[in-house]
């Protein structure tokens, strides 16, 4: 079972989604943007980081790179793909995923620590998560706030798409301000109708260890590998 | 002849003896492009006229060191086959005319200098100092330069994972911005800045414009109204640029392509090739009409002198010019053979086919150097010498605590540090706020380092060599109490003018502690940074001596943060219960006077302190400790407190007075924290050392309260941490 | 011929815009009696065509490539021919 | 009366451009035969003025106000009555 991680130009948690996909035992490796075939590989994950600058708008100029067309190949066979932070914004500019993320309202970038509520256990992401789990996982973009028209959040949340929001910390107060960019119900994460791509924009693969203050990200990766294991290859 | 020389000695501002000097060294006039190849190598940016006779007194080898000054970045050695390079660099000139872009440029020129060396950069650090807080003037830098430097580490993908900030009136003219960057090596792709005979010397990244004309000449003149018209076009950063051009280099190195990097910063091609050549031992033949440019009609000047950003240096190894070619296509970078080397020691520039400059390589890199007498402003030594036994004391001591906390110079830097992604790489695992240093683990290893980079502007104003002492004693403390060795450090100087007596004096005073410093700790510097004339029409700012030390534990498990973390602990102080008014930030607060010398400084006794401190966190018993620094020991308690929400509950007993016990400063104190079992151990083991202790207390509930021979004092937790957490929050929501 | 090219990109009515919420702050501060600011994007640049209609044509389709349709438009605000 | 204002804000000639170049060069990737892209901010807001002259007056002054003297310039593109 091979995992690609995708490499725009400007990507810079590439290496840190690697090291998190082999933590758990996958088959991880780097592809080029330039590259015109993903033959071979079950999965694919789009890093965050800032691809081309992020310039003009995150995302924006990535969903140009070749590699796009393959990533949409996989995608469409049912494969797993995941964008985490600007992956996200990639799949969204592309059309993978619906609506698109807008600069946070605080109009900065954000690094620091959010909860997410699991909202979905069905997925290839998230089955090593209990239903309603309150996940500790960074973030750190300045164009998070997740935006769609009505009629399409509408759709979201009766197909069950959206698979992570931003919650209250447990045990605490609560408030507006678990929401760190302003996103529209909280989302945090969303599925395709298919429920093979997802986006997200915590980090997850910065979460998979204790040194590194928390593991709560490790779910995610131990749900793919389970879920590329079963997968024909 | 004559009658040509003055205007072109105005318009390029070299003084006369140093035209004469030229003149003796070429054997003739130089023409108008070789004359400013000397303006800008022999600035004291580049040329360290006035502080290279002083720096030749800090010690600079040591064990660990594989790299010490002189290169891109010093290098130390940290085991199983890993190295790491660091360094230090300001950027005040250009931030305080741009401070998103100015910012932006120091820590892509920080990262490149880094690259040089064959480094994977792992880490950022800044050191910032501006006017006082309430000032608009500083809210716009304050928000402009952290804007730029979150602009270009977050893009790159650097963690920024510590720093500093200080607020000081004598700033208000000549803000700070100093950028430090650590990467990491194996040994043995160690580079250098070096060329061999007969090589071509390619330009990789970004095409040349007329970006900072004359910016390193211009690094070195103070800033008044008058030049405010000789403004070099702004440079502008380009973090995606950057991280290809980062990318390719490391590669490049990696697969063996290349014998020498050299970075492109201050004085573009003219430094970086000139320098390049000299440290070979050798010539340099550059072909300008191969310069990838950005703009028509370029000249030569232009040419040389231009500051683009994002440009490396590499010298391919024999055969592997193609190659290099191909990687660089790969990242769609320019990669061009703009020079090549030459046995006659000379630097030789040709455009159009014609040789427009040529001047012997040495006379560019051996600039004259100054000595010169110091003299010490009596106003300092007046205000240092001022009693302070009569001053009265406060009304509420319990007030002064939520006021002290929430001082520009005290309060939480959460606001400007959640601006910066400090976690991309996966290995920060002491987050900013959470301990003294900054811990990054090494992957495939149980190792770390941690680095932290300190310089109290107070001490330093009021005295320059106690204060740089301070300062290494302080960034070296910060790194034992997470418990890390400290290896080496870069130092960052920031002085005023060298050429009045008392700008001669504090940089001389500063060199002589900081040398007398690091002896004692046995602490080498590895690299830095020299950056003077920072002054305005009014004021010249405090020796600014901004020291980055780098420190390695040798399993990263054991470690400890500042938070109080398990109610129970008991509260341990090495050091003496009372501190000093002198120069604290208290004295300034309730009393509105920065007077008073600082503590004094012991290093033998700073030197066992941090040994011992370090000791209980590798054998596992303690997990949490805080040096006590500016704002004393009831800061340092409140500060304890915040990261969890544990209150504590402690006795002082010293008889001094209540001020000076409780927000008196001084040095060698650390406070830590050990659960019952581990208490008599440590303790025995401090006793052993022959250090003073006290068991102050213990950890628990949600208030602070410090008990005091005749008094009580408590407060909420929350109430002190949302003092703390508002000032800077409201510059930067 | 040689063309310039100037787009306009921005968002859509009735998409939050905290950058243009931010400006309009600053400006009432400064005492200017604004209101509703939006910030776009501009971008300038020369194209070669052979004439006015195929450059517009061209300019439409970098608006296409560019904007984003769920939150933004694009506006071809001027095509002028270079000499 | 209420004016509709648009104001350009573009980095000065000779400076850096980064987004602008990034922006080429995908661009051209895709096929388009474009250069000297420059990327810039347009600004649309609303303003009370007792006529045309004092609104481009306004509008000058928010210039003045918006671009950094150091890097950028303005220019006024539009000035319209609303009715
Ligand atoms: N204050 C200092 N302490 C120690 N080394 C210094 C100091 N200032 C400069 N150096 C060293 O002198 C050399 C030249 O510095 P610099 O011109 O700033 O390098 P670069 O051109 O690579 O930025 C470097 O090796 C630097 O580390
Ligand atoms: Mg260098």
């Amino acid at each position: 079972m091979r995992v690609a991680v995708v490499q725009f130009p400007g990507s810079n948690c590439d290496q840190d989604a690697l090291w998190a996909l082999r933590l758990v035992g996958l088959r991880a490796e780097l592809v080029w943007h330039t590259e015109g075939s993903l033959e071979g590989f079950q999965a694919a994950v789009l890093p965050g980081g800032f691809s081309y600058g992020d310039y003009l708008r995150a995302g924006a100029l990535a969903k140009f790179s070749p590699v796009m067309q393959e990533v949409r190949r996989l995608a469409l066979r049912g494969y797993p793909v995941v964008g985490i932070c600007n992956g996200f914004q990639v799949l969204t500019e592309a059309g993978l995923l619906p609506g698109a993320l807008l600069a946070n309202t605080n109009l900065h970038f954000t690094c620091k620590e959010v909860y997410l509520r699991v909202e979905r256990t069905d997925l290839p992401f998230t089955s090593a998560y209990a239903q309603g789990q309150v996940l500790r996982l960074p973030i750190a973009h300045a164009e998070g706030r997740y935006y769609a028209d009505e009629e399409t959040l509408e759709r979201l949340e009766q197909n069950r798409q959206v698979v992570f929001r931003y919650a209250p910390a447990p045990h605490a107060a609560g408030g507006p301000d678990h929401n760190p960019n302003g996103s529209l119900h909280d989302i945090a994460g969303i599925v395709n109708e298919g429920g093979n791509v997802l986006g997200m924009m915590p980090h997850p693969e910065r979460a998979v260890e204790e040194v590194l203050g928390g593991t709560d990200g490790l779910g995610l990766f131990w749900s793919l590998k389970a879920a590329l294991e079963v997968l024909p290859a | 002849m004559q009658e040509t020389l003055p205007p072109l000695l105005q318009e390029t501002g070299i003084p006369l003896h140093e035209y004469q000097e030229i003149v003796r060294l070429l054997g003739r006039e130089p023409n108008r492009l070789e004359l400013y190849l000397f303006k800008v190598m022999w600035s004291e940016h580049c040329a360290y006229k006035n502080s290279r006779p002083l720096l030749g007194l800090l010690p600079k080898d040591g064990p660990a060191v594989l790299q010490g000054p002189g290169e891109n970045a010093g290098v130390v050695d940290i085991g199983e086959g890993w190295a790491v390079a660091f360094k230090i660099e300001s950027h005040n000139h250009p931030s305080a005319v741009e401070p998103v872009q100015g910012a932006a440029t120091g820590v892509g020129g920080i990262i490149r200098d880094i690259v040089a060396m064959g480094a994977r950069p792992i880490a950022l650090l800044n050191s910032l100092r501006f006017g006082e807080l309430s000032s608009p003037r500083t809210r716009y830098l304050l928000r402009g330069v952290v804007g730029g430097i979150a602009h270009y580490g977050n893009a790159i993908g650097v963690p920024t994972v510590g720093g500093e900030v200080y607020f000081h009136p004598a700033y208000q003219e000549n803000p700070l911005v100093n950028a430090m960057c650590v990467g990491l090596l194996r040994v043995e792709e160690l580079k250098r800045s070096r060329a061999s005979l007969g090589r071509p010397v390619y330009y990789v990244g970004s095409k040349t414009g007329r970006d900072g004309i004359g910016g390193a000449a211009f690094a070195s003149e103070e800033l008044s109204e008058e030049n405010e018209s000789k403004r070099p076009s702004v440079q502008v950063g380009d973090p995606f640029m950057g991280k290809l051009t980062l990318e390719a280099t490391l590669e490049a190195i990696r697969q063996g392509l290349v014998e020498g990097v050299q970075d492109m910063g201050a004085a573009g091609l003219t430094s970086s090739l000139s320098e390049m050549a000299h440290k070979s031992g050798l010539g340099l033949e550059l072909n300008l009409d191969r310069v990838p440019r950005r703009e028509p009609g370029m000249t030569p000047l232009e040419l040389m002198l231009s500051e683009s950003q994002e440009r490396m240096v590499l010298v391919p190894r024999p055969g592997k010019e193609k190659d290099l070619e191909a990687l660089a296509a790969r990242y769609g970078l320019d990669a061009v053979p703009v020079a090549h080397t030459v046995a006659e020691p000379v630097f030789r520039v040709v455009a159009g086919g014609e040789v427009v400059a040529e001047v012997p390589i040495r006379a560019l890199a051996e600039a004259p150097t100054y000595v010169r007498e110091g003299r010490e402003d009596p106003a300092i030594a007046r205000a240092r010498a001022r009693d302070l036994s009569d001053l009265p004391l406060p009304q509420d001591l319990e007030g002064v605590l939520p006021r002290l906390l929430a001082t520009p110079n005290l309060c939480s830097r959460s606001p400007i540090f959640e601006r910066y992604d400090h976690q991309v790489g996966t290995n920060t695992v002491l987050l900013p706020g959470r301990g003294d240093a900054a811990i990054l683990r090494i992957k495939g290893t149980r190792r770390a380092i941690a680095v932290k980079v300190d310089a109290n502007p107070r001490y330093c104003r009021l005295a320059p060599r106690l204060g740089a002492m301070h300062a290494l004693a302080e960034a070296a403390r910060n790194v034992s109490v997470v418990g890390a060795r400290p290896l080496a450090y870069t130092d960052g100087l920031n002085l005023g003018n060298p050429e009045t007596p008392e700008g001669y004096f504090e940089l001389s005073e500063t060199l002589q502690g900081l040398a007398e410093a690091s002896r004692a700790l046995g602490l080498p510097v590895v690299s830095g940074n020299v950056s003077l004339y920072n002054e305005g029409p009014s004021h010249r700012i405090p020796p600014t001596p901004m020291v980055g030390v780098l420190g390695l534990l040798e399993e990263v498990e054991r470690r400890a943060e500042l938070g109080f973390r398990k109610e129970g602990e008991f509260v341990v102080l090495i050091g003496p219960e009372g501190g000093y008014l002198g120069a604290s930030e208290y004295l300034w607060l309730e009393h509105g006077l920065e007077a008073g010398s600082p503590p004094p400084l012991e290093l033998a006794l700073e030197a066992r302190v941090q040994a011992a401190i370090r000791e209980l966190i590798r054998r596992g018993w303690v997990q949490t400790a805080h040096d006590v620094a500016e704002g004393g020991l009831a800061v340092a308690l409140a500060e304890m407190c915040f990261s969890y929400g544990l209150g504590a509950t402690v006795e002082l007993r010293s008889q001094v007075r209540p001020d000076a016990l409780l927000f008196g400063e001084a040095p060698s104190r650390v406070l830590f924290t050990v659960d019952q079992t581990h208490l008599h151990p440590a303790t025995k083991h401090l006793e052993e050392a022959g250090l003073p202790y006290r068991i102050l207390g213990q950890v628990g509930g949600d208030r602070l309260t410090i008990l005091l021979p005749k008094a009580r004092l408590e407060w909420g937790v929350g109430d002190l941490r949302r003092a703390w957490e508002a000032p800077l929050r409201e510059v930067l929501p | 011929m040689r063309y310039h090219l100037t787009l306009l990109i921005e968002l859509k009515d009735g998409i939050l815009d905290p950058q243009g919420r931010a400006v309009e702050g600053v400006l009432q501060g400064l005492g200017f009696r604004v209101e509703g600011v939006r910030v776009g994007r501009v971008l300038e640049m020369e194209v070669e065509a052979r004439d006015e209609a195929e450059a517009r044509a061209v300019a439409q389709r970098i608006g296409q490539a560019l904007a984003n349709p769920v939150m933004e438009v694009f506006v071809v605000e001027a095509v002028k021919e270079l000499v």
